[in-house]
């Protein structure tokens, strides 16, 4: 069994006892509320997106340490980028989370990028379950982006 | 052959069981059929080492039995060569999956007037839960002819689909063995405008199944009859269908959000599974799967078309005219499942004489009672074969028939 | 304590199991129950000597096995005394018996205004049949709403009930583990002209049960939370209700005649056990009730109930404060499930923490959401004791609590 | 296991070939159907009775040798009996099939009469599955009854 300090890596209880971009935002803004239906954890992400750019981005919700860390770097990672480089990293998130790609004719992954602070989530992996918890808050934005179309 | 049914046998605990020193020659595995050591031992050794909750709690011995649970529906979307793993839904059996097909797709999307057309040759769980349906909503039902040698008759078949919605058949008969053309059906239904949906209760232990070269749009069978437990069976469904029918049963699991006021679904394939799954029954049922595709699901259907030749021909070569064996002779186009009427001795009474022999075949109606009153009585005698009986057990059954001729002065 | 958990625990195999050199502390069974050698074992003898169809063939083999399945049923007609042995029908789990239940007596008997009380503690599997059928035919939900230790809150029952239909309700809660004055309850709802359903879940595994005390008209519970087999629960019903319903699902063995132009239907239980039933789940229900009645479900109450005071003790010295364990603390009136915070460690945090030790426990809203809601949180963690749990297994948890404080720095 | 010639006894194979009081009976005769849903047997039981007595019956359908040889020999006991010889009489065999009897407030069962050929399905008891078979004749006898009050 892989080791507590696997999961729970320092930058990750640090972006959860201190969440980055707390809070909501006002309509327009666009409102996607994402549920794990296994656990409990509840997530809303609010989006402003102008010009296929994702202008501000803010989190509620209650969840775990995964869920809410994952869902703090999420934002940091996110704010300020295009539709297309986000989508480009749902899908670099995800692969890391070990998860399949569902659509086969995506385009071709953009990995020139370091992942930063997200890399820390590496470990969660390690623990299958947990990888609901960290993918919550990117699945919520997958489908708050599909909103703002 | 390519595999020994002698050799398989020693695989099958129960028979090598003896009742008053004899062995069991069991025929009734269309009912539901034997279990291997394999699959048993799944099983105990599921329960014994990694037994514990799926999908809902977060410690390690959870996340095993959830990662086998979930390799269970791995083994059926490959088993049947579905697209999708998430289009994989286990219920308890094919009943219920036939059930949830016509109650959710059915009542979400048929109205009054509307046309669902069967079969002559459908097992009750492909009629009632349309009757139920039909009670509730008037909806017509349609029925597809039989030939005089218990194949469909298709003559009619674009007339019947005409302005048809849905179009439920069984790829197998599990009263005259028939064989269905499944793809032609499929495409007649789509070319209509209709759901194509198979049950596959006795295709799918016997034959190498593949819904997508079928088209087919919803498939239903049950572990029990395909060497594994009882308490489970499957759904397959395309998902944009699934992914749009209401759910089935409310509870547990099947939720994203519930509160006072209301809820909302989980996805698929969790939505459609209501409540604590059929846990070591699914272990079980891949230990069955594996088991199969071992043999090579062509050498059980190459097997069982041989078998039932052999049975055929002996049966007709010792008995004659005495003998009626309902449905199809060829072995092209049907499987190793014989009805059968014995000179004037009524089915009942055929199974209680070979039962002296501990021959076990089933008499009765087969839970296809519209099909009895088209072969103008209401029940056979039926002998079913698996991969377990060989031509020894075809002579035991000829052998042990002729008691019951004698025993009744016929 | 009048048998010796220790000694009980050798009985189960899995509680033996060892992860990196430390046992297993399986302290989750209020969402499914480990098994004991004598279940997995009945199960294995029955598929390997008497494995064979209920109820639809004659012969010998099939005679043995649908005696044996029926006993199964006798035996869940002692368990939980009720008056006859057809109003006990095999369902696949308490969700299927639920719903069977709202869809079924609330299809037939409720009509748009029609009120149905449930309470502020159901499990999901109580609450989405009634919502399902709330929105399908604007049926009114009614809440009973809890005090602050987590017992429900009577003072205004008898409006609540004024005018319902139904009342079900559970017998103890799965997340609080409150016990419910279930006979309270009853007369209430009967005073007020509506049918009681006991969702029995939680309460049949830990107590002696007695239908006819309750003066109950419903009872669901699953074989897999009572040391028995997943893939098979219960209905209990009063049999002038069961008769008097339509059928639920649709297939073979629940008719008594099948026609193009519809159907008729068996008499009970056959009318509500749609295909072919969980056949040797039935039989490892039955070794899991005989090996419960063995143990005397006297003797398993008090143990549950020593067992709760002392974990709560427990924790409550070792950390005061710092947890807060819900509902009741009085051993009288809870069972051994244990839902607690602990100091602001998020509950899957705690659970994750926990496991490292093999300490297993649930976290999350336990299909419990409205509930959750009230608490105030959307997850707790939850420890629950069953008949193989000692007080070392409180102390575990106790000890691997510590770690968790430890690791957030709290 | 019990043998054969403890099922088929002769007696029984005779009312099977030879099946009395076969046929319909017009209205305002009774008519009651009866399935054994578990093998498909089918039974009509028609009953003109006048002035408490079953002045005449005939019986319909297809069985076993077990199910129509009960209904003949049923037939035969019964005519011309009064109901509550006839009720007393479905229990007696009731009995004899090892039903327990559902009513505990029925009357002392008259056991003083021979049960005649009716005792040759004794045996029957010995093969549980066919129970079913011998007593839906009368099942439906009673049924029948039930409808002429
Ligand atoms: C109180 C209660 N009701 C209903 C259920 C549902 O039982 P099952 O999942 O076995 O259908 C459970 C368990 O999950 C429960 O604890
Ligand atoms: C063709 C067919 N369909 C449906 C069923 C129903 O299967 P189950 O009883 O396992 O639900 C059966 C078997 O009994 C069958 O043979």
């Amino acid at each position: 069994m892989p080791g507590l300090e696997d999961l729970y890596r320092e930058i990750i209880l640090d972006h959860y006892r201190t969440p980055r971009n707390r809070g909501e935002l006002a309509p327009p803004a666009v409102r996607a509320e994402g549920h794990n239906p296994l656990c409990g954890d509840e997530i809303q992400v609010y989006l402003d997106v102008k010009d296929g750019v994702v202008s501000d981005i803010k989190i509620g919700g209650q969840g775990c340490s995964i869920s809410q860390s994952s869902a703090s770097m999420m934002s940091a990672a996110v704010k300020g980028k295009s539709v297309d480089e986000i989508r480009n990293l749902v899908r670099r998130f995800k692969n890391m989370m070990s998860i399949e790609e569902e659509d086969e004719n995506a385009p071709p992954l953009d990995e020139s990028k370091p992942l930063g602070d997200l890399e820390a989530l590496r470990g969660v992996v390690k623990f299958p379950v947990r990888i609901k918890c960290a993918t919550l808050a990117w699945n919520t934005l997958l489908d708050g982006l599909s909103q703002s179309n | 052959m390519s595999f020994d049914p002698v050799v398989v046998k020693k695989d099958f605990p129960l028979l090598e069981r003896e009742i008053n020193g004899k062995p069991v020659v069991y025929l009734d595995s269309a009912n539901t059929s034997q279990k291997p050591r394999q699959v048993i031992d799944a099983m105990s050794r599921f329960m014994e080492t990694s037994y514990a909750p799926i999908n809902r709690s977060a410690y390690h011995l959870a996340a095993e039995s959830t990662d086998a649970f979930e390799g269970a529906r791995g083994a059926v979307r490959r088993f049947i060569n579905a697209p999708r793993v998430n289009e994989v839904v286990f219920t308890k059996n094919a009943t219920e999956a036939l059930n949830l097909v016509a109650h959710s797709w059915g009542g979400a999307n048929l109205r009054q007037g509307d046309a669902v057309v069967l079969t002559h040759m459908e097992h009750h769980a492909n009629i009632v839960p349309w009757h139920m349906l039909a009670a509730e909503r008037g909806v017509e039902l349609r029925w597809v002819p039989l030939t005089s040698d218990g194949q469909l008759d298709l003559s009619d078949l674009p007339k019947l689909l005409d302005g048809a919605k849905v179009f439920s058949f069984t790829a197998m008969s599990n009263v005259l063995g028939t064989l269905t053309p499944v793809k032609q059906l499929v495409d007649a239904a789509h070319a209509a405008g209709a759901v194509a949906i198979v049950d596959g209760c006795q295709y799918v232990p016997h034959n190498p199944t593949d819904v997508q070269a079928w088209g087919a749009d919803f498939l239903a069978f049950s572990s029990h009859k395909l060497c594994g437990p009882s308490g489970i069976g499957v759904l397959w469904g395309r998902e944009s269908l699934l992914d749009a029918m209401p759910p089935f049963l409310g509870g547990g699991n099947m939720i994203a959000d519930v509160r006072l006021d209301g809820f909302s679904c989980a996805e698929l394939p969790a939505k459609f599974e209501a409540g604590t799954p059929p846990i070591t029954e699914a272990i079980g049922m891949h230990a069955a799967i594996s088991y199969l595709c071992a043999l090579g699901m062509d050498n059980v259907r190459a097997h069982e078309a041989e078998i039932a030749a052999y049975a055929i021909g002996t049966l007709k070569a010792r008995y004659g005219d005495d003998i009626t064996i309902h449905g199809p002779t060829d072995p092209a186009v049907r499987g190793a499942t014989l009805s059968f009427q014995f000179k004037d001795v009524h089915p009942h009474d055929v199974s209680q004489v070979l039962d002296q022999a501990n021959v076990c075949v089933r008499a009765g109606h087969h839970c296809a009672k519209p099909l009895m009153k088209l072969l103008g009585s209401n029940a056979t005698a039926r002998a079913s074969f698996y991969i377990y009986n060989s031509t020894a057990d075809a002579d035991a059954l000829a052998d042990a028939l002729a008691n019951a001729g004698d025993l009744f002065g016929l």
